[in-house]
Parts: C-alpha cells; structure tokens; sequence
C-alpha cells in the first residue's frame, strides 16, 4: 500500500491508479492532474499507475489575472 | 486590431477574474463590459469540489478563456501547468507568466523563452507575460509566439504606462505581432492611451476587481478601450508644440 | 458631476463647431457623440445671409449652445460680443475667451476678471476660459463665475494635459466650481484623464475636427468621457509604488 | 446724407436708422448688431439713429471652438 | 548669461537666507556655494534690536542682496515694503511677491502687475515673482521688468518643475528677459534642467536650509548651476528617437 | 558611493573615448573633467600600427581603463574580446555588451547573462551593460556580477533617463551592487538625476564626444554628477504635494 | 499725548516725532519705518509729527527666501 | 604554405606560427590575437601552429564608448 502525496498532504492509499485515486479521494468535478511534475491526461490516468512517495496534483479551475 | 493567432476578437478588453467581492459581482463585471476574454488559472482541488462551483461560473460567461499560469517560477512548472490548464479549460490559448522576481512578479526572461518554445512546439498559442525588452521580444517570437504581453507596470500597482518609450519602441518593431498590454493598468485613461499607441488589447484585474464599485469601473474600461480603438483608427491630430486658434479668424468683428 | 450654473448636462462632452471638412461631417459628429453642448461663434454676416445656413444647421442639431468671444483683445470688445451673442442664440450662457498672446492665445488675465465681473452683473452666466492660475480662479469665481474652464494645453496644440499638478491643484481648492479643461485635448486618454481627475467636462474642437475621421473621433471622446465618469465615481484603486500578485497564491501547486 | 462703416466697408447710406439700415442692406435673418463698439439690441434698432461716422457691426452665427 | 538691470553677475545661484539651523551654517552655506545672491525679507523689530544681530551677519557675506516682500497680499503693502527694503538694505532691487493665495502662496497677477509698474517708476529694479503665464509676463514687462522670476512648483514643495512646456514658453517667448526660476526646486537636478533651458539663475532656499546638511547641499546646488551654464554653453547634442552606436563600427572583429 | 569590485574611484564620471572631433579633444575633455574612468574597445589593427597611436594617448591620460566588448552579439564573440582586452589593456575589468538588437543596440539578456558567467569564473571583473530588468540584474549578481550598468536610454539616443521607476526599483532591490547608468544620457540634469536616486556613477560618451564643445561638457556632467553625489549625501527636502512659506511668518509687518 | 501703535502693540508716548519715538524707545541700529502704511523715510523721521492713532511699523533686516 | 585569414584577408603565409606570422606581417606593438575564435595569449603564440584555413584576428586599442 503505497505513501504518496496529494496535493502536498501525504496519505496511504490503497488505489492503484490515478484514475482509481481520484475516484476514492471523491473528485468527480473537472481535474486536471500531474504526477511527479509531469502532466498526466485524463485519457491515462486509468493506465497511470501509482508508486510510492508519488506526488500527485490535482488542480481544478480558480480565479486568475 | 490584429488578429490573435488567427481569431479576430469583437473588442480589446480582457478582464481577470479574481479579487472580486464575489462570483455575482465578477459576472456583473463581464456582463456589463462585455470582455472579450476572461483569464483564468488553476489551484489544488479539494474533495469537496470547490473549483467546480467557479467552473460553472465561468462557463455561464460565454466568454474566451485565457488560462494562465500564475505562480509558476521555473519553465518546467509552467509547461506542466500550461498542459493541465489546456486540458481543464479546453483551449490551447494560455498566458504564460514565470516568476522571476518575488515581490514584483516580474517575468524571468530565460524561463519565459524556454517555455515559449516547448508551448509552441506542443501546439499552445502562447500568450507570454513579458516586460517591454526588444531583444526578448525577438525572442519571444522566434520562439513562435504570435502574440506578446507587455508590462505596463508591476502587477497590481495601477502605476498605468511606466515607460511610454519603451511600449512605443516595442509595438512599433514588430508591426505584425498581436500585442496586449498587460499588468498595471489603473484607470481608463491608461488603458486608452495603450490602444491609441497602437497596441490591440489590454488585460486587467485588480484596478476592476479592486474599485470601490467593480461593475462601473469594468464598464470604464470598456468604454476606454473603445476610445483607443475609434481614436487610433481615426487618424488623430499629431501634438505640436506651437499654438493654433480653433476658430477661423476670417470676418472678426472690430469691436475694440 | 457637477451643475453648470444649476443645469445638470447630460454628459461632460463639449463640442465646438468650428474646422471640420464639411457641415454635414459637423452634424454627424454631433449626433454620434452626442455631445451635450456646442460652442459657436459670431461673425459679420454678409447680405446673402450666409450665417444663416450654419445657423439654421446648429439649430437642427438640438444641443446646448455655448457662444464664445473668441477673438475678442480686450474686455470691453468681448462684453460686446457677449450681448450680440446673447441676443442671436438666445442664451446667457457665454464662453468668455479674452486674448491676451496673439501666438499662443493665452488668457489675459486681468481683462479676464474684469469682462467676468461686469458680465456676471449684467445675468451673464460666464464660462471663463483660463489657465490653472489659482489666483485668477479665485478672482473670476469672485466675480460671479460658477464654471471655470482651464487651458489643458495651447489651443490647437493636442499636448494634452501639461501641467496635472496645477490642474489638479485648481480642480481640488475649488470643490464647489464646476469645471471643464478646454483646450488642448487631442487623444482620448487625455480627454478621460481630465475626468478621472475630477473635471466635469472637456470642451475640444479641433481633436475631433481634424482628425481623418472626426465623426469616429467625436464618438472616441464620448467614450472616452463615459470611461472616466464612470471611472471617477467607482473609487478607484490607488496607485502604489510597490507589487502585488493579482492571482491569489492559496493553493498553489507544487510543479517544480 | 451719412457715411458710415458696416462690417468694416465704409458706405454712403439713406437709412437714418439701424433698422432701415438692415432693411436697406438686404439683412433679413438672424443678426446681431453693434454701433460704434456698443451693443443695440433687436428691440432698440428701429429708434436707434445713425450718425456720420457711425461703425455698425452686423454679426451672424458661425462656427466656434 | 543676460545680465540682470545691466549687472553681470559671477554666477547663477541666488540662494534664501531663510530656515537655517543656525547662521553660522547659513554663513557656511554662502561661502562653500559661492552664491552670487542673497535674498533678505524683512520683519518688526524689537527693542533688544535682534534684527541686528542678522544684519552683522549678512553684511559679512560680502554678497549681492536681493530684499523681497514676502508675506505682503496687496500692491500698496508690497510697495510700502519695497521703499523700507530700498532704504535699509541699500539697494534698489526687489524681489516683489505680492501673495494671491495664502495656501500655495502663488502670486496674485493683477497686483503684481500694478506694483511692478508703480515700483518701476519709482526706480526700482524689480525681479517678480510670478508663474508661467505669457501674459502676465507680457505685461510685467510692459511695466518695466527687465527680470522675471517664474517659479518651478509651489514654494517649498521640491518638486521642481512642474510645467517643462509653460517654463520652456515664457523662456523662449522672451529671448531678451533674464529669468530666475525660483521657488520649488529641490535637487541638483532640477536647477540644472533649469539652466539647460536657457534660464540665467535659479533662487532656492528650502531645498538647501532644509536638507540634512544645508552646506553640501548648497555645494550640490553651485556645481548644479555651473553644470546646466557650461552644457547650455556647449551645444548639446539633440535627443532623438532612435538608437545609434557609441563606439565606431569600423574594423570589427569576427570572433563568432 | 560604493566600491567598484573593491575599488574606491575619486568620483561617479566614466567617460567613452570615442566620436571626438579630434585626439586632442579627447584628451582636453578628460584632463578637464577628471573622469574616474575612461572605456575603450579593441579593433582590427593593420601592418602600419594605427592602433599604436591611440594606445600611446590613451595611457597618457593615466586613468582607470575599462575596455569593453561593443559589436559583440554572441556570448562566445563577447568572451573571447573580454580575454584579448584583458591582455591588451593589462585589466580584469570588462564592460560587458552583448548586442541583443541590432537598431537599438539593446543587450541580449540570455547571451549577457551566460557570458557574464563564464567571465566571472575566469576571474574577470565583470561590467555588464543592462537594462532595468530586475530578474536578469538578480541572474547577472548570481552569475558574479559586483557592479550593474543599466541603460538610461538607447545608446546615443540623449533621451536622458526613460523609466524613473524602473531605475529607482533596480537601485532600491540591490542595494549592496554598485550601479552604473550607462546609455542615453545627454545632459547633466539626466547625470545629476541619476547619482540622486542612488547610482554610483554614469558611463556616458557621445553626450560630451558629440556636443558642440566637448571640452567644456566634459566639465558639466562632471559637475553634474558632483552635484549629485553631494545632494545624496545630504539628505534633500522630500518633495510634497502642498505649498510652504519660505519665509517665517513671524513677526509679519501690517502695512495693507 | 498721543497713543499710537508700535508694530501692532498700542502704547501712549512722550515724542511729538517719529524720529523722538525711536530714541525713546531705543531702537539704535539699521530700521526702516512706516507711518499709517506709508514709507517714511529716515530723513524725514524728524520732521514727521506723530498723531492720535498713527500705525507705527519699525523694521529690521531678517531672513528671507 | 597555408592559406590563412587575418583579420578577414586571405593570405598565403609562410610563418608556422602565430608569433612568426606577426613578425613576418609587421606588427610590432600592443596586439592581442585570437585564432579561430579562440583567444591565443601572448605566451603562447610561438608554439601555436598554424593550420590551413586558420582565421587570424589582430586586434588593437581603438576608442570606446
């Protein structure tokens, strides 16, 4: 069962993939994520799967200037 | 007006949409000044789906997005946020800020270039946040950007146009290039005197979002940018230092 | 906005009538920008009447008229004027212009005060145009004017605003005085920032009619009076020597 | 029979008063008038006498900054 | 350098006698900065005869007096003035400044105007402390000025020169006049740029009185004035728009 | 004034060597002005030594040399010129130019930044020729840099000092790096404005090389930054909005 | 015996002239002098005879800018 | 016999080196050189050979801004 981070919190998760992540997590709205500083699709998070100490962003819409 | 990467907008006004006093009053603002584009950018979701709530705002703007990518300080962190915006926010369109200064957000110019190129190479149409340096503007281009971002002055500083010389140098070197006077602005007299020097649109944030009133003062803007627009298309009086009178001195009356 | 002599104007866009290329673009560039106000003349008339055809023009025009005294050397020749102007466009309102420098046309101040005084007695409602000369701001509202009209710049020159201290100087120490900055205006940015400053209005001539296009020019300073109007009364955000991130930095990610 | 100026031109006149003056000179539309650097207004042209010498302005609306 | 009434004098430096810490650094002040005038005012004097005790002081100066009439509101006090000063300091000049505004202490025209040609007749040489105006500077010299002393800013405020186009006017209007720029300067630079335009002197006293340390200060602001004489001398090279190498591009190395 | 790599100089006035009328000239206006320091460059020699000559007259002078690399527009070209003039003029110190635009001479900041690198690590002393930039001043600092030269304004352009704020702002973030402006100065109130915000000295040539008497403007800017030096160091008056008698008002006589 | 005012301070004096008010109060050294707002001059003092309510002004060298 | 460049000339030269190269073309004073871009010390012209093709440049003090 692998440690990794989320958004800077870290945690021990039991998914497997990214995509199994965001679905435990509760994020069902429009994300986008990156894992180690690199972009993960959407289109791969199902195949992206997740090691220990990953760190995982999920980023979603804010105001911006 | 030029065209941005090839898409003509109906105005020059783009308008930031943070640092308002709420969601109603930032969609008031785009209402009633009809911005043609509005910035965005991206933070850390939580499990309760708060970014959603400003996506649908956003969305019931019907206005195009500029995702930006704020914050970033290096051209790696950038090009990752570049990726997540484009994929988030559905547009290859993305303002391209790289810190290089903390207190002052000036752009890192070795950054910034770096980005430029990789963006343009993965497709994005890179708007990058610049300052009014010829050389990186060359850069900027060669890169394979279309359109440049200018400074006025220093983010959030309402200081309006610090070096005219230096905007005046810079519009006028690269006379194909969209460009867009970003940051500083502060009042409508700013903004207008950025479109009469022939620059095609302005962005701006906080001197909307931070006035006392921030629906009129979007308005302002709006009707400034306007002003810049008809003025610089109507062939204006040049200044000149001498004195003339505006009324014809034919047939005056002797009445002394 | 202020009253001009207890009459609320509908907006703070005085227009002359004077230099453009054809009567009709003159007409145009009224109904374009709707202009609250237009400044007219006196000449000698000859005996086909060819006064009359602009006169019957500026009457179809259904704007305020605000006859001036151009031309006028001395007090005694523009209070003449002034009752002429009376009489023929049947209003006591009346731009009192009195030269004191043939070059530059600059006020003669002391003719100035006295010609107010006298006119102001007779039920005059006097639009002195001055320069930013507390002094001579003081002495004419003395003298019974309720309106100021400072110089931006030399007629004609479309410098602009040259001297923002002064300007802002007469426009503070007289709360009370409406005032317009006439003369010199040549780009909507200036015109806006004499708004924005807290001026009610700008009067300009040949800005509009000596542009290529003076009808989308006319409409640019309706605009540009529009933004700084709005942009007075929505407190806007004070300009500041330092930096500010106009993107909130809660939540940033960490992508580098 | 009085010489006066109008407008500058100096002329031998019949007219004995403003009014005729205007009449005789073709002025029908809107004027304002001016003798020897004073103001006579519309209702005093008729009474007003002139004089040899008089200086009559005869003034119509223009174009004005 | 136009000689002042006939008078050549060494340098362009007039400097106040006023707000010192102490008169021994005024006595400092004088000496180190070589200034080729000193203006002295006036005041009521006590039985202990303290004024003195400052006559001593400014008799050892061994330098030009030039008495003002500070403080006077009217042409009659300022004339009444003028004939005390005449008498007492033992000569003929004075700086006339007739109060228009008790805020910003500007000159009241018209007075001025009507002390200056009273005082004229009556053999004075009269320096006016005026503004900018054309006009005014017109008629002043009707009046028999041969000196005009137009300010740069308020007095006291250090913000120099407040209107380049109005000052760089009344220079060139009036090849003829010597002129002193006086009051509101408050750096070295700004006394230069004065000099630079063509003025003869500028008259400060706040900006070196006032400084941390008055005497270099009053050093700062001789090495000033002969900077802006000797470059005013040297026909400078024109500004222009564009860019130009300062090095010859001639036998170029190829080292890329 | 702060030291240059540990170096104290007698004064703020480095003076170019080019564009003189004559090489008498040339040495008159550095004998008369005591410039601290004079820049040189390296070109192409031929069999008869014509270079020999200027070598001779430039040691005569017996001042601090300070070669630089203009014409350079790659970091390599810009390295290799810094080595031959450190054995030419027997000097670590380089003023570093890399050409970034050719029109305006601007400096590429990416080329600038990496040859400063190498350069430092080669034991130079490196001088590079910058612009206001912020981010790429704190790159050049990081890369060894002890000393900036930002520009004013286009080399040879006398338009002064074009962004006040962007050089107040580079002087105010680095306050340990001594700062030269370089560039675009053309009169000594520009030289003298600089030493004021807290420049060290100004690096100027065809302001005085090009003048109509170089001689004696040589002397000028060596007044002017005289004059600034010593109102830096002494305190000045802060400028302010409101107006000041200069003249006590006490003990005020009643003579109205 | 006349009282007057003494730059703004009302005083009843002995001296029948300017020139006696000054000795008596003993002003000695470089003053200007000002009856009523009117110069006088300092060889007029001792023809200058004081009344009932004369504004007198005694100045003196100070500073000024 | 090389062919090489000084200072954008082509020249057939008979010097084998840098410091003979100097001598054989006269330059006598303060020069500094650089071969193929590459900066070339005093000390080390006489045992830098030259190479067919070498690009020479000599250069001298000249005025600078």
């Amino acid at each position: 069962m692998p440690t990794i981070s989320i958004n800077g919190e870290r945690l021990f998760v039991e998914a497997q993939t990214l995509e199994a992540l965001l679905q435990d997590q509760g994020f069902s709205g429009s994300v986008a994520t990156a894992v180690n500083e690199n972009f993960v699709p959407q289109t791969l998070r199902a195949s992206h799967q997740l090691n220990e100490g990953d760190r995982v962003e999920i980023l979603a819409p804010m105001q911006g200037g | 007006m030029r065209r941005f990467y090839g898409e003509m907008l109906p105005n020059g006004l783009m308008l930031g949409t943070a640092q308002y006093p709420s969601p109603a009053v930032m969609a008031s603002a785009f209402r009633e000044s009809g911005a043609a584009v509005a910035t965005v950018s991206l933070r850390r979701e939580n499990a309760q789906g708060s970014g959603q709530v400003f996506w649908d705002l956003i969305r019931a703007l019907d206005v195009r997005l500029l995702p930006n990518t704020a914050g970033c300080h290096s051209a790696k962190e950038a090009i990752t946020t570049a990726h997540m915006a484009r994929e988030l926010f559905s547009t290859d369109w993305i303002k391209l800020e790289v810190i290089g200064h903390a207190d002052t957000l000036q752009p890192d110019p070795v950054a910034l270039i770096e980005a430029a190129r990789v963006l343009s190479q993965d497709g994005f149409k890179v708007f990058p946040y610049c300052t009014e340096d010829l050389v990186v503007a060359e850069r900027l281009i060669e890169a394979g950007c279309e359109v440049l971002m200018p400074w006025g002055a220093p983010i959030g500083s309402a200081l309006g146009l610090n070096n005219p010389f230096g905007l005046r140098s810079i519009r006028n070197h690269f006379p194909e290039i969209a460009m867009v006077v970003d940051a500083g602005i502060g009042l409508p007299s700013h903004a207008a005197a950025a479109i009469e020097m022939g620059f095609d649109a302005v962005l701006l944030n906080s001197a909307v979002a931070k006035a006392g009133d921030p629906v009129s003062m979007a308005r302002a803007m709006a009707c400034a940018v306007e002003a810049g627009r008809l003025a610089f298309d109507s062939e204006p009086l040049p200044a000149r230092d001498m004195a003339a009178p505006s009324t014809p001195v034919l047939g005056q009356a002797f009445l002394s």
